[in-house]
């Protein structure tokens, strides 16, 4: 039957459009499913964080240090203020940080690394070793230090994490664009006659991204911990914004007679670190072109 | 043909993949005598290496699962041997080169301790006496550098690192050696002395060896027996001369006519159309007929069997076999 | 080798210069006076203004780093603002108490996360293998200080097990000689003093374990199976290799320059992170000094003592690359 | 086994004082901090020292005192038979010694860093044209004499101060940079061990010139920096006795069996000041105003778990001339709207509220007051932001007057009010930089009033003068005084003869187990 | 040959090399003589093939006549002008005439741009046509290379390895160069599929009148699509003449060898085998005198001491051996 044959000879094996492909394996991958799930979660509940609670994160009332209860699912503080209000809202804070640090970082990061990778020779002897300082400093103490120097406040605290972690990016923008940089696709477009900016921006930046977007939700994670652990030593946030790091630090005192206090705002920092963490382990064994067949 | 010392018959090996499953070996059939050099060709993906890894043992599992069909080394049914068993005849019964020699020798130890290590596996003997061995094949290779037991993979050029695959694979005199390819890597004239050294290691020991390689310009050169795969199955089976004066499976004969020579002035290539069939989606008849000149309403369902034209000479193909087999179906169409 | 060292060593330099100008930027550039510090809260301006001019402050910015660049190339690290007394000798204690603890850590950290790392590796996708890592990712998603205090409220306060702060029991004395109390009580060889000191190093040590733990598990498990993948692996099993052998030979050695350079991140990361920890737990390591110097503006400790930090960290890296290019044959040269 | 005497172990009779801060050194003229000198003061002594409980001066090193009819020489009598921790007399050499080692900068031994202490107290350097004493000279082996250029009232009180004490002459000359880390004195414990920012020990001195002093063997000083982390260390009995304990804590001790609380009467105030300099705070009414909502009793109960007085004047009661007429601006928030409005911002008012993030003793949360007082405020239609920074960049900005609102306070030195009024409110101290008026308050009437009782002599006469510039500065209202602190200070049940002083510092040597 | 028409391409003297760093301070310790003094004309209409061994430096002749490397001396003409006194933005004009196949289907295309992307691009930037016109074009491309219309909107990591090497013919054929460097074009297909890519590539030149330079080292398809054949041995330039005459009567003596180690299908067929000694020396540290000399079977003393140079032996047979001379 001539029909049949045509019919098989002209079938093609139907691949997916890219992100239908990207979809697909996404959603195989348990790690970055329970990850970004984790992350939704914690979205939705800062931007509906007023609808959930009765309570101002700031207003103080006369139930001092109470226990866990019914009416405040996770106690309250020593100026009556209700944990569970300030947790859900200090998501807020913590989302809010992380993002635009971990962007900060990004934009400078990626730039000088781009900048040194793609044109190199002097430029990049320069930023390269700009970057070799600023990852041996200490990051904590340079943190603490620029924040000291800007004044605390969760802004600053944002900037200081941003500024530690350029050199992550920069170096990762660099070698990758190192690597692009030989990729025959990149020959085949100079060889057609194309401009470096073109170049740059159609071939080689679009390219590079999949690292970066998997080194920066492992970021966020980490700058979620920074960012705490500034409200920590109280260069974070500014009162009474219901920071959590902050909230561990005001609460250190009544570890003992009121551990609510530090428990609850503890695991919002973890299950939010962990859900940047898996969403990037994730992402990266799903881009990682070994696990691809 | 003498005794066959390696015996694959009807071999089925799947892999099972989130994506499916992908039915890597379907079917080979593949004897090699005593002191007989083999060749096994194909396009890449063919299943080539899989079906030599099966023998070795050597298939990552899971996911890969030998279902069907039977493996006998020197008479022995070595199918579902455990890892404990093959180890006592990997490297001294049966060796393997691979096919890059660039990341077959661990870089970070010694050629030496490569060596020794192979020899001390199967062999009780001091390390002394692994060495003495050592630079003894490494010079039957060709290899006569001075402290060259000392030296690194690096430090050696590719063609130096398949030697000392070679000699690793030969210090314990085996009886079957495969080669996956073990050329590929190399420049022509490199190509050239390794084959030399594969030919006169089989004379001089009488080792058998499966040469599995793509390169029909090797096979025809060195191989007493060719057997051609496509797509997982063993098309077509034949003595070196009868397989090239006489290629009977459509996709042989395209393979031959397909490749520019040397020498003769052809005017233009022929070509087999379309490509080869994705290994989640292959035709439920004969694999090769989406892209074969004489496709039958037959092959489109059903399976061909390899079929004895002449002597020594198979081919899977219903172009050969009677028209009563076609009616009767033998191979029926695979359903699941 | 050698020459490879020194031209590292001599990368350094610019490193270096460019981290003195930056903390001296840094330094230079917080609000808040030393000289306040040295005078007390209730001095007058006066005395303030005149002690500002004995430490050499009120001089323009660059002549105030050239004296301290020229100290540092003649060795001199400055003395500390508040306490005038040498830096160089000051820190010492700080740094060995932090690096202790950083030392106990590690250990911690490699011998747990080595292990999980290659068991895991071994019983890929076991549930073994899915317990491990979550605990691992958990592991690295607890902030440290969250952990310390979590620590100290169940281990020190309400089951009373372990000492919530300090190295030692303030009742002892203890004349030291290297700094470090576990080493120096073994030279003292008074066990009940040892046992003290280990005690007050678990909780912190452990607390500051955790991340790294995590970090060398998750790597090392991932460069076990990379490496279980490559070529050369394949060729170790194809000789008859042990399965034992395998792993702890061929696949460790390869796997360990991923997980080499983590712990050389990370030791250098703690060492000048610890800060939190330190604070926690009343560990009188350079983490909390250089923290307090911020708070009191002590410029030259703060210079020098990230400085300092820093340059550990540099060489710790170092170090781990020098290691790399003796266990890795192929680095030598560089490779450029 | 192992080498010898390189360990020492706790010989029972010993008492742990925890601490927030390790001292900066232990030459006690060189220091100018609290947790320096209680240790200092432990190793060495003064020539007159300060009574158990009060500023009040009594007999040290000297016996007895003489001071001429002009009040420029003083004559002090030494006591005999007492000995350095080196085994050196003590004598009036010594003492001739230090002061003019102190006095005089080109002393061979002025040396191991600022003496800054001195140069305070006493008018400057040797040199100096303000410099006050002229001459010390010893009259025979167990007398001095103090020649002054001119008297000086609180000669004898300065003398009594710790970093004026008496350091061996012979360990001073061996090594002058290295007595900062080997002090040697006649105090009532001798140096042994110092593990820096962890712990100092001393032991006790067997030939202290007080019998039965010292009452333990040793005194250990334990740096523990977090307030919690060393009120834990007490409680789980690592350390004996601690300062700086949160108040919110004294509730606590006050029911641990096994504890004891110490109330220390606050010789401070904490007060939020108005920068007059910026506008609205220039209006008195807006003052006024935001004074009605300061809930004084709120912020004790919350954050000074009931040990504090809330402060109505700029220094506490005990304090001479006192004035208790002064009515305070009670917690009314209907008051303060309308004042607001009156002041012209009933749509309310956007200000910066700077806070201190450092706990001090007057002060020992002030972020949370900070969040407390924003809370009330926005009920007036205030909406404060709070800007808080670490106490150095802090104390920077206040003091340079870039704040708009800060929480700020004092601890007093000596008991005098015109160590309150004058240093906090006289507009002679609200220096473009380095105020310690940081309100700007710049009354004429109220400088003048505290510059004539700087020069009165009669107490009386004084304590009228303050008790008008009190009722002057209560309604011009440059602050609202917040509280006077107690400061809390907890130790083990079992301990006996702690006594809190007003200085902060203890005389350690008397408690016994 | 009396009646050649002038050369399209004319290379002369053409050197690259490669600077090594290291040492102490990662300064320049030696070079890389990647190519070394290579002369060949290609004529219109013609292909030039160019073999030999993985290194010897036939893909970086490739890319510095198109100056993907700067060459370090040399001289280059197309069309009588001389390529290296222009200017960056020149050159890039010029490409347009000089277009490039890559090896590597793989590594080629941009995994992130659509075939139509891919084609449509290089009219974007040398200007051509309007968005329309551009659209058809890039359609009409795709049919002549022999792919469907549908597969514009594709992915490249969509297409077999043969496809994307039509994908990466189309797009070299966009510009509608004058000259194609194809580098190693069908190495890393399958045999089946290799044909049809060599066919198209013949196929293409007859239609558009290209002119090709082929590199490959696959001594059978050089000899099947080339016109003449150029022999490289570590970066320099041996043998070059026409096909037949080469095959036929290969002078010097490494592409004696070179033809004789090439396996031919045809187990009929007994050769002499010519088998060499030893592996390529490496070309940071290349032999004195002749190149080959160390594995050379007929090595003479001259051999060891001078260069031969590059001649015509009559009828455009040029070879670099002392033996000939
Ligand atoms: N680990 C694996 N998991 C899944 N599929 C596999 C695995 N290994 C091989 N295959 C599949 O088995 C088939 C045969 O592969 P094999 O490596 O044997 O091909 P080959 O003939 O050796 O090709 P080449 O010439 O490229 O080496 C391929 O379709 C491949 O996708
Ligand atoms: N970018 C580069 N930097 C340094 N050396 C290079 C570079 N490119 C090529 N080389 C060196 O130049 C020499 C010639 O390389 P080239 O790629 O031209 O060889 P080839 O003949 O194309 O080889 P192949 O057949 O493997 O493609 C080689 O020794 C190679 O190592
Ligand atoms: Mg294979
Ligand atoms: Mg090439």
């Amino acid at each position: 039957m001539q029909t049949q044959t045509v019919d098989i000879r002209n079938k093609v094996v139907e691949e997916d459009k890219p992100w239908k492909d990207f979809m697909r394996s996404f959603l195989r991958h348990r790690s970055a499913v329970i990850g970004s799930v984790i992350i939704l979660f914690l979205i939705l509940i800062a931007i509906i964080a007023p609808v959930l609670t009765p309570f101002e994160y700031s207003a103080k009332s006369n139930d001092l240090m109470q226990s866990p209860s019914a009416n405040h699912w996770f106690g309250t503080d020593e100026m009556g203020r209700d944990i569970f209000t300030r947790v859900i809202y200090g998501a807020r804070i913590s989302l809010w940080v992380g993002f635009f640090a971990v962007i900060g970082s990004i934009v400078l990061g990626s730039l000088l690394g781009l900048i040194a990778g793609f044109f190199g020779g002097w430029r990049d002897a320069v930023i390269s070793r700009i970057f070799d300082i600023l990852l041996a400093f200490p990051g904590i103490l340079l943190a603490i230090a620029m924040v000291t120097i800007l004044g605390p406040g969760i802004n600053n605290a944002m900037i200081a994490i941003a500024i530690i972690n350029i050199p992550t990016f920069g170096r990762l923008m660099r070698s990758s664009v190192l690597r692009i940089k030989e990729e025959d696709y990149v020959l085949a477009a100079k060889a057609m006659g194309m401009k470096n900016g073109r170049i740059l921006f159609h071939h080689i930046l679009p390219n590079c991204w999949t690292p970066i977007m998997v080194q920066g939700t492992l970021s966020f994670a980490t700058a979620v911990i920074e960012a705490a652990a500034l409200g920590f030593l109280g260069l974070g946030a500014q009162p009474p914004e219901p920071e959590w790091g902050t909230m561990l630090a005001d609460s250190r005192p009544f570890i003992q007679t009121a551990p609510w206090t530090m428990i609850f705002p503890g695991l919002a920092i973890v299950l939010t670190v962990l859900g940047f963490n898996l969403l990037g382990d994730g992402l990266r064994d799903i881009f990682d072109p070994r696990m691809k067949q | 043909m003498g005794q066959s010392i390696l015996d694959i018959s009807t071999l089925e090996l799947h892999f099972f993949t989130e994506k499916g499953v992908i039915k890597a070996i379907d079917g080979v059939d593949l004897k090699v005598g005593e002191g007989e050099i083999v060749g096994l060709v194909g396009e890449s993906g063919c299943g080539k290496s899989v079906t030599s890894l099966a023998v070795m043992g050597l298939i990552p599992t899971p996911p890969g699962k030998i279902v069907g069909g039977s493996i006998r080394f020197s008479g022995q049914e070595i199918t579902h041997w455990t890892n404990k068993q093959m180890r006592k005849i990997r490297g001294k019964d049966i060796s393997m080169i691979f096919q890059e020699p660039m990341t077959s020798l661990n870089p970070l130890f010694t050629i030496g301790d490569q060596l020794v290590e192979a020899i001390r596996v199967h062999k009780k003997c001091s390390k002394k006496e692994a060495q003495s061995l050592s630079l003894a094949i490494l010079e039957k290779v060709g290899i006569k550098r001075v402290g060259i037991l000392k030296q690194y993979p690096h430090q050696l050029s590719g063609g130096m690192r398949q030697r000392v695959m070679i000699a690793m694979a030969m210090v314990l005199e085996p009886r079957l050696l495969i080669a996956d390819e073990p050329t590929t890597a190399l420049d022509v004239t490199i190509q050239a002395q390794i084959l030399d050294l594969m030919r006169s290691l089989n004379r001089e020991f009488g080792t058998s060896i499966l040469l599995i390689t793509h390169d029909l310009g090797v096979v025809a050169e060195m191989c007493d027996r060719i057997v051609v795969m496509y797509a997982g199955q063993v098309v077509e089976e034949a003595d070196g001369r009868k397989l090239f004066k006489n290629p009977s499976h459509p996709y042989t004969q395209g393979l031959l006519k397909s490749i520019p020579k040397l020498d003769e002035n052809q005017k233009r290539l022929y070509s087999i159309p379309g490509q080869v069939p994705h290994p989640l989606n292959m035709p439920q008849g004969c694999r090769f007929a989406p892209r074969c000149e004489y496709v039958m309403e037959t092959c489109w369902n059903k399976k061909p069997d390899l079929y004895e034209i002449e002597q020594e000479h198979l081919s899977r193909c219903w172009l050969h076999q009677g028209k009563e087999a076609i009616e009767n179906g033998k191979g029926d169409a695979d359903t699941t | 080798m050698l020459a490879y060292t020194v031209r590292r060593l001599f990368m350094l330099i610019p490193v270096l210069v460019g981290m003195s100008i930056i903390t001296f930027g840094i330094v230079h550039m917080i609000p808040g006076d030393p000289a306040q510090t040295i005078a007390g809260e209730k001095a007058t301006p006066q005395r303030v203004e005149e002690i500002r001019k004995e430490l050499g402050l009120d001089e323009p910015l660059y002549i105030q780093y050239g004296s301290y660049a020229k100290g540092l190339l003649q060795g001199d690290l400055g003395k500390s603002m508040t306490t005038k007394r040498p830096i160089g000798e000051e820190i010492g204690p700080f740094l060995a108490a932090t690096a202790e603890l950083v030392f106990a850590a590690m250990f911690i950290a490699v011998f747990f996360g080595v292990n999980l790392g290659i068991l895991s590796s071994w019983r890929q996708n076991s549930w073994f293998d899915y317990s491990a890592m979550m605990i691992a990712l958990i592991g690295v998603s607890i902030p440290v200080f969250w952990l310390g205090l979590m620590e100290q409220w169940l281990f020190a306060q309400t089951l009373d097990w372990l000492p919530s702060n300090g190295r030692l029991d303030p009742r002892i004395q203890m004349e030291p000689i290297t700094y470090f109390y576990v080493i120096d009580t073994i030279l003292y060889g008074d066990t009940e003093v040892l046992w003290d000191a280990v005690k007050h190093l678990i909780l912190p040590a452990v607390a500051l374990a955790t991340v790294p733990m995590a970090i060398i598990a998750r790597i090392t498990r991932s460069s076990m199976l990379e490496v279980m993948r490559s070529d050369y692996i394949r060729t170790a099993r194809a000789k008859g290799l042990s399965e034992f052998w395998v792993v702890y030979k061929h696949t460790l050695k390869n796997a360990s320059i991923p997980v080499l350079t983590v712990i050389g991140l990370q030791l250098g990361t703690l060492l000048g992170g610890a800060v939190l920890t330190e604070t926690i737990f009343s560990w009188p390591g350079v983490g909390r000094y250089l923290y307090t110097a911020i708070g009191e503006r002590d410029y030259t400790v703060v210079q020098s003592g990230i400085l300092i930090v820093a340059t550990i960290f540099v060489i710790i890296n170092l170090i781990v690359d020098l290691i790399y290019a003796w266990i890795d044959p192929r680095i030598q040269y560089g490779k450029k | 086994g192992g080498k010898e005497g390189g360990i020492k172990k706790d010989t029972g009779n010993s008492l742990i004082y925890g601490r927030g801060a390790d001292s900066k050194k232990l030459d006690p003229i060189q220091v100018t901090d609290g947790e320096s000198l209680q240790v200092t003061q432990m190793i060495y002594d003064t020539l007159v020292q300060y009574k158990d409980e009060n500023t009040e001066v009594q007999p040290g090193l000297a016996e007895k005192w003489e001071n001429s009819a002009d009040g420029k020489v003083w004559t002090f009598h030494l006591r005999k038979n007492v000995k350095f921790h080196d085994g050196t007399p003590f004598n009036a050499d010594a003492v001739v010694f230090n002061f003019e080692r102190w006095m005089d900068k080109n002393h061979p031994q002025h040396k191991g860093g600022e003496f800054t202490y001195y140069p305070d107290m006493f008018g400057g350097y040797k040199g100096d044209s303000t410099h006050v004493i002229n001459k010390v000279s010893k009259v025979d082996d167990h007398t001095v004499k103090f020649e002054l250029n001119r008297p000086l009232g609180p000669f004898l009180a300065n003398i009594a101060m710790p970093p004026f004490a008496i350091g061996s002459p012979e360990a001073i000359k061996k090594d002058p940079e290295k007595f900062n880390e080997n002090p040697v004195g006649t105090g009532p414990y001798k140096f042994v061990e110092w593990k820096k920012n962890d712990t100092i020990t001393l032991e006790k001195n067997p030939d202290y010139w007080v019998k039965g002093l010292p009452k333990t063997d040793k005194l250990i000083f334990k740096s523990i920096p977090d307030n919690t982390a060393r009120f834990n260390a007490l409680k789980s009995g690592d350390i004996d006795l601690m300062n700086g304990m949160n108040p919110t804590d004294a509730p606590q001790v006050e029911k641990d069996s096994k504890l004891q609380l110490f109330k220390q009467q606050g010789m401070n105030v904490a007060y939020l000041s108005f920068n007059m300099k910026k506008k609205p705070f220039d209006n008195p009414k807006v003052r006024q105003a935001i004074s009605y909502a300061v809930n004084k009793e709120g912020i004790i109960k919350n954050f000074y778990a009931g040990l504090a007085e809330p402060a109505i004047n700029p220094y506490p009661s005990f304090m001479m001339g006192y004035n208790k007429d002064v009515k305070e601006y009670e917690f009314n928030l209907d008051k303060a709207k309308q004042l607001l409005k009156e002041a012209g911002f009933e749509k309310g008012l956007k200000l910066k509220l700077h806070a201190p993030q450092d706990p001090r003793p007057y002060l020992p949360n002030g972020k949370k007051v900070a969040e407390f007082l924003k809370e009330d405020f926005k009920k007036i239609g205030i909406d404060a932001e709070i800007v808080t920074a670490e106490w150095k960049t802090y104390q920077d900005q206040v003091k340079s007057g870039q704040h708009e609102l800060a929480l700020y306070g004092w601890n007093g030195d000596n008991g005098d009010p015109d160590n309150f009024l004058y240093v906090l409110l006289d507009k002679n101290n609200a220096r473009e930089k380095d105020a310690s008026n940081i309100s700007y308050y710049m009354s004429e009437e109220v400088h003048k009033l505290l510059v004539e009782a700087q020069s009165t002599v009669d107490q009386k006469k004084r304590e009228e003068l303050y008790k008008k510039a009190q009722e002057i500065i209560k309604k011009d209202a440059p602050w609202v005084p917040l509280v006077h602190a107690t400061v809390p200070v907890a130790g083990k049940k079992e301990l006996k003869g702690f006594f809190p002083h007003p200085t902060s510092g203890y005389k350690l040597y008397k408690v016994s187990r | 040959m009396q009646t050649q028409p002038s050369p399209l391409l004319k290379v002369q003297e053409l050197v690259k090399t490669f600077p090594i760093h290291g040492g102490i301070f990662s300064r320049k310790v030696g070079e890389v003589r990647a190519v070394d003094q290579v002369s060949f004309d290609v004529f219109p209409g013609e292909t030039l093939g160019l073999v030999g061994e993985s290194g010897c430096g036939k893909s970086t002749t490739g890319r510095s006549i198109l100056r993907l490397y700067e060459p370090t001396s040399g001289e280059i003409e197309f069309e009588g002008k001389s390529l290296l006194k222009l200017s960056q933005e020149e050159m890039r004009r010029t490409r347009r005439d000089l277009q490039m196949v890559f090896q590597d289907p793989f590594a080629s295309l941009n995994p992130r741009q659509k075939i139509a992307d891919i084609l449509e691009e290089p009219l974007i930037v040398h200007g051509i046509g309007n968005a329309k016109e551009r659209k058809e074009q890039v359609l009409e491309l795709l049919r002549v290379v022999g792919l469907d219309k549908h597969h514009a909107s594709r992915y490249p990591h969509q297409f077999s390895g043969g496809q994307r090497q039509r994908i990466g013919i189309a797009r070299a054929l966009s510009v509608k160069p004058k000259l194609i460097v194809a580098d190693e074009p069908v190495s890393a297909l399958d045999v089946s599929i290799q044909s049809q890519v060599l066919n198209l590539m013949e196929d293409l030149q007859e239609q558009f009148g290209l002119t090709y330079i082929f590199i490959a080292h696959d001594l059978s398809v050089v000899k099947h699509i080339s016109d003449r054949v150029g022999v490289m041995y570590l970066g320099r330039m041996v043998e070059l003449t026409h096909r037949d005459e080469l095959y036929q009567n290969p002078l010097h003596p490494y592409t004696q060898a070179l033809l004789s180690a090439v396996p031919i299908p045809n187990p009929e067929v007994n050769r002499e085998r010519i088998l060499l000694q030893g592996d390529v020396p490496s070309p940071a540290d290349p032999p004195k005198g002749c190149a080959f000399h160390p594995r050379c079977p007929y090595v003479m003393d001259v051999c060891k001491k001078e260069r031969p140079e590059f001649v015509d032996k009559g009828n455009g047979h040029f070879v670099a051996c002392h033996l000939i001379s």
